[in-house]
């Protein structure tokens, strides 16, 4: 039988999603114990267990100097800097991708516009952004938008025109005005599309999140990990880097299910 | 005077003519069938007529008003596909028939519980009142455009165009349709124009048949001239003619 | 383990670009061909990541602060040896503030600085000498040196602290005033060239060519050799002038003589104490750290501060001493 | 008319397109004259002129320490490690991807993983990157590698699990094995797609290329950048920024015209 | 014994029953008509056929070998859609039927050259040598299945599966390849199953003719039974059954 034609079972199909992931356990406990054989105090590989103790102690310790839980801190900060970037940015890509997608005026006007604009490589223009939008957590969010509102408008421009031209022929046939296929027609059915490309645009989001933290900040996940760089505590590193990841996922995740649940109709089949 | 009349109609894309001279006018509450070769212009003819594209030269004017522009309310449409919104229920998508040409699309109030209603009535007369609360992905392909002409109905167009409505249907359902089509326009006598593939479909429902179809051929370059209505048949006699022209013209030519 | 091809690290600091000349004029290798060995000295953009690097092993030495070496490969078990003490800060590393104030108006205030690096143990050793405590200023936040001169044209800045070149262009503003500088607490900040003191063991030669490669450029500028400056200026960043003025806020060794007697005095222990203790306030030290002496640091005459049985940092003046004395 | 039905005129379209590019360059200049106004040495928003003379300085004049017009090189060495890290990434998502898409068992085992990896923002494990492959260019290359490579990987995949069905059962029916179907029927149906993906992937990829020259470097675009950032030379950080900003343009243009050129049978319609 | 025979056949999907008992022996070179309502399972027939799945119970054996694990040499397919390959030109897409089934699927040297010169011929024979080098794309519907029926039959394959391989053409263009057909089996005498939406096709083409559909039919839950031959007509006789089974089955009701 063909290898393409070959199913793995259900035991060895467990069996296999879990294996890199052990692979990668057992890899790096063994790089660990290398180096922890050579120089007990090794901060680089620290072992597995001393990740967990310290993953333990910054979850639920409270830190000697400030008496707050600091990672319960950076997370709050770090999400609501994610939340508030990447919310403002999905709305005015929404806003923008519908005209463009729409108007042909607009989209003469934006489109090249936006593609060359996409195209900056948004850590290059940070010193900028900081003069212009201050230190403050205004600057951290703007660097979010700023990094991912191009591409979120590129995609969701051409979700609307991807818009089947029945569907707003249709639409024009009952009298609809530009407004109401716009409100009525074309929102709705970005709105899945929306949050794909929300999804898509999570992992940037969390890089200039990274990115604007590590420059300037006080508290959140970029600025601990970077701080920490400063004496390599690479357990905290790695429980930071760990959490940012199951973040991350759990985002992921919400989202799609979140799709799932409010548009019943992209899933829906006969 | 005629209801639609369409004259001298030329269509090009870029350089290269679709339709040439399309001359004909139609009479209020004709059904009339088009057939023809895929790709002669069919499609494009029922785009003019809709107003979605205005012809290179030449006019179609309904009613004798000025031409029209763009589509509106006064021609309905269903296509063969994306017919009906996919984000709105069954229910809604008879109430968007309404709905859409107020300021936001949407009603609200008494104006929505009697639309409501009235989409009601309406979906139990097109036999999908079960299925109000679905939305169209969990339809079957023939209630899917019953839905779309339902709707297309609900707007009270004066005249409806439909592309091979039903040209993704088996042919049991196909012949469903054919009834509901049959019995919906002796309700409404509305002017239909109907682009079809099927010449026995075309023949049983229209009471015309146009059949379009390139009078001057360039065997080097297909695509050299474009094509025009080259018979119009009267149909009203039920289908006879189908044996008659099937000799004469290359519509049923291997493509 | 004996070897002959070794590699240091440095990173763009006033006191370090002799290290740059080296390696660019071919002084570096010269002193090594004669000891029969291979040097090469990288720069690193990133001065962190530069001792991260050595600390990680991927280098033989490493240019950095006493505090840094204390914090980093100390703190993480890579037993460091001193082997050149360079300069110490002397008024490049200061602590400014828009318009007119004092040190005592900083309380309130949000600092923006390199967090947890010297500019941080100067702030600290600022508020100390006017009774304040970092809980009363309004936070101090973490600033990237790349964004430190943008920052502080921005409105939400109202003090930081920082190193040269950067406190050389800021107070170009005349809206800026420094408040306290290195010059403050003479001999805390002190900048050497580091290396991992098994290598070195193994390895005198390793410390000869460098210490002499070393001393031979601080002969020239001493001598105020133009041309080597300019080099050395423009490899900053900067022209001659803006150098001198630079290096007259650093307070160069360019006598090993002097070197050796720094090393030597009896302020040192008490500077890295007070180090120690700074870092294992701030937790640097580790979480492991069960107090400021749980690293210990040995001194050239023998004796240590914090813990004897874990000495990883020795300031050791054989190789400067014999540069003192000719004898490389 | 309804607005969505009006198209703009040739004439006026032109126009459109050029007035977005028109005024952020008015509204540029506006700022920078009244910065420069309140202070005539203010370096944060230099005039157009100034930029122009830095450019022209940077594009033909020597550096007088190393005699070499530094803009050149650093492109050089820019594009080499993105060349290098967009050329191992595509190539090894290729690989990878054909085989979770087209063998069940490696789907099983590496999907999840990959998927989760993706997740992991590559700036928080920086530090780790540089200590495991050095501060050479290894590590440039490989920071892109590591960047865009769950990407690629997870899109490519996704690609060959969309090639129909029908098409590698009909290869099946012509008796060609599981390498066969790879080779003649997945790869050569993947390959517009790598483009598109590439395409995609090259943004995120001049991204880590700064982040990675920004910490460790002697020369490169990235690298200049943050050099001068020091010390706020907004002329050569905005000279570098239109510069990057136009190459990765071009490279999105010859990457679009490339996919057109070799695979006419994806455009070609009837 | 019969050339192909299905015995006994079942095929779930998850807990849902597509096809129940399903039994049917084949003579070598029978051409057979598979017709049934939509969704009743007649591609899903194929793909047992094709082995492209196995069924849940019950098994098919042709030529008395042990049943297929996987699609092979032995049987050939060209379905409704995607049935050549669009990344190769006409001509490649005819030479992969034979080199496919080398190491690296490639020819190269004489081989390659031979292998051209039989495509060429092929192609000449299935009228398509005027585009030997156009891409698919550029073809119309008829000429890909045309293209897709050559390619098919250039791997010389014992069966021949079709599953609505003449859906999505023209009329005029599906009369065109019913002659093709007809043409081409004459000459290779091959077994040929065939799955349609059109009864008239099926009986026209088909020496026997299955039709696919639900025995037993629950009202409440029209998944709960799998569909079965129903029907098994000897179709020899020209087509004329068309007339008798319309009323008996229900696969010409409305859907
Ligand atoms: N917007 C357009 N731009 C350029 N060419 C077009 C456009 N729309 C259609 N055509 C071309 O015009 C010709 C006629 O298209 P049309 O869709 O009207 O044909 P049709 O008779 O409806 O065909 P079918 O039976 O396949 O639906 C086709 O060759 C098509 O490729
Ligand atoms: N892989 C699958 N998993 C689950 N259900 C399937 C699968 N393939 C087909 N089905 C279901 O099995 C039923 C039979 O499908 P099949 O494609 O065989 O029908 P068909 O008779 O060929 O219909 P049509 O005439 O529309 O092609 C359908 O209801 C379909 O939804
Ligand atoms: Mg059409
Ligand atoms: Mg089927």
């Amino acid at each position: 039988m063909r290898l393409i034609n070959r199913q793995p079972g259900v035991v060895l199909k467990t069996t296999l999603v879990a294996l890199p992931f052990l692979l990668a356990f057992v890899a790096y406990s063994i790089g660990s114990e290398i180096r922890l054989a050579e120089n007990p105090s090794d901060k680089l590989l620290p072992a597995p267990s001393t990740i967990a103790e310290t993953a333990e102690r910054l979850f639920t310790q409270p830190d000697r100097r400030s008496d707050r839980i600091l990672l319960w801190h950076d997370t709050a900060a770090s999400l609501q800097r994610l939340v508030l970037g990447v919310g403002i940015a999905s709305a005015l890509a929404t806003i923008i991708g519908l005209l463009i997608g729409l108007l042909p005026h607009v989209r003469a006007t934006l489109a090249g516009f936006v593609a060359v604009l996409s195209m900056i490589p948004p850590l290059a223009v940070l010193p900028i952004l900081f003069i212009v939008f201050g230190l403050g957590e205004l600057s951290k969010v703007v660097l979010i938008i700023v990094g991912i509102l191009p591409f979120l408008i590129r995609d969701l421009s051409q979700r609307v025109l991807e818009i089947p031209r029945e569907t707003i022929v249709k639409a024009e046939t009952l009298g609809a005005s530009s407004l109401v296929i716009a409100l009525r027609v074309a929102l709705p059915q970005l709105m899945p599309r929306l949050i794909q490309a929300v999804r898509l645009s999570l992992g940037p989001a969390w890089l200039f999140l990274i990115a604007a933290e590590a420059i300037a900040s006080e508290q959140g996940l970029g600025y601990r990990i970077f701080l920490v760089r400063r004496f390599l505590a690479m357990d905290v590193i790695l429980t930071y880097v760990i959490w940012i990841t199951f973040l991350a996922f759990m985002m992921d995740l919400a989202l799609r299910r979140l799709s799932q649940k409010l548009f019943p109709w992209t899933e829906a089949g006969l | 005077m005629s209801f639609v009349t369409a004259t001298d109609i030329f269509q090009f894309y870029g350089r290269r003519p679709i339709l040439e001279r399309v001359n004909v006018s139609v009479e209020e509450g004709e059904f009339i069938s088009i057939v023809g070769a895929s790709g002669c212009g069919k499609s494009t003819f029922l785009r003019l007529l809709l107003a979605q594209e205005r012809p290179t030269r030449g006019e179609i004017r309904v009613a004798d008003a000025p031409p029209a522009v763009e589509p509106g309310l006064d021609r309905g449409v269903v296509f063969q596909k994306y017919s009906v919104f996919p984000h709105m229920t069954v229910r809604e998508n008879i109430v968007a028939g309404e709905s859409f040409r107020s300021r936001f699309g949407w009603f609200s109030g008494a104006a929505k519980t009697k639309a409501r209603k009235r989409a009601d009535d309406t979906l139990a007369r097109i036999g999908l009142d079960h299925v109000a609360n679905q939305y169209p992905a969990t339809l079957s392909g023939g209630m899917q455009q019953r839905l779309a002409i339902g709707q297309a109905l609900a707007a009270k167009p004066r005249i409806l165009l439909l592309d091979e409505p039903f040209g993704a249907l088996d042919p049991g359902t196909r012949l469903s349709m054919h009834d509901f089509l049959t019995e919906l326009r002796a309700e409404t006598g509305m002017t239909v124009f109907m682009v079809t593939h099927d010449l026995e479909e075309g023949f049983k429902l229209g009471d015309r048949v146009l059949v379009f179809d390139k009078p001057r051929w360039d065997p080097t370059d297909p695509n050299a001239y474009g094509a025009t209505i080259t018979y119009d048949f009267d149909a009203r006699d039920g289908g006879i003619p189908f044996q008659r022209i099937e000799e004469d013209t290359h519509v049923l030519q291997p493509a | 383990q004996e070897k002959s091809d070794f590699r240091v690290a440095w990173s763009i600091y006033v006191g370090w670009m002799p290290w740059g000349y080296l390696e660019e004029s071919g002084i570096m290798d010269k002193w090594a061909d004669k000891y029969g060995i291979d040097v090469e000295i990288v720069q690193i953009n990133d001065y962190v990541e530069s001792i991260n690097q050595y600390t990680a092993g991927a280098f033989d030495g490493v240019s950095a602060t006493n505090m840094d070496t204390l914090s980093i490969p100390s703190g993480g078990g890579v037993d460091t040896t001193a082997l050149i003490v360079g300069d110490f800060s002397n008024g490049n590393d200061a602590v400014i503030v828009k318009g007119d104030g004092s040190l005592a108006s900083l309380a309130g205030k949000p600092v923006n600085l390199v967090e947890l690096s010297v500019s941080h143990y100067l702030l600290a050793r600022a508020l100390d000498s006017v009774g304040l405590r970092e809980a009363d200023l309004d936070g101090v936040i973490n600033t990237s040196d790349a964004d430190m001169i943008a920052a502080f044209s921005t409105d939400d800045v109202e003090a930081v602290v920082t190193w040269n070149p950067l406190v050389s262009t800021i107070l170009e503003d005349p809206n800026a005033t420094k408040l306290f500088d290195s010059s403050d607490i003479p001999g805390e900040i002190i900048d050497l060239m580091v290396v991992n003191t098994e290598t070195l063991e193994a390895n005198p030669d390793f410390g000869k060519a460098m210490v002499g490669a070393w001393y031979e450029v601080m002969g020239l500028m001493a001598a105020g050799d133009a041309e080597v400056l300019t080099a050395m200026a423009e490899a900053s960043g900067t022209d001659l002038a803006g150098y001198k003025a630079q290096l007259a806020s650093t307070e160069m060794f360019y006598d090993p003589v002097d070197a050796v007697s720094f090393t030597q005095s009896a302020e040192l222990p008490s500077t890295m104490a007070s180090v120690a203790e700074f870092l294992f306030d701030k937790g640097i030290l580790g979480e492991g750290a069960p107090s400021a002496d749980f690293v210990g640091v040995a001194y050239p005459d023998g004796s240590t501060t914090g813990d004897a049985n874990n000495v990883q940092f020795r300031f050791d003046t054989t190789y400067m001493q014999m540069a003192a004395d000719g004898a490389l």
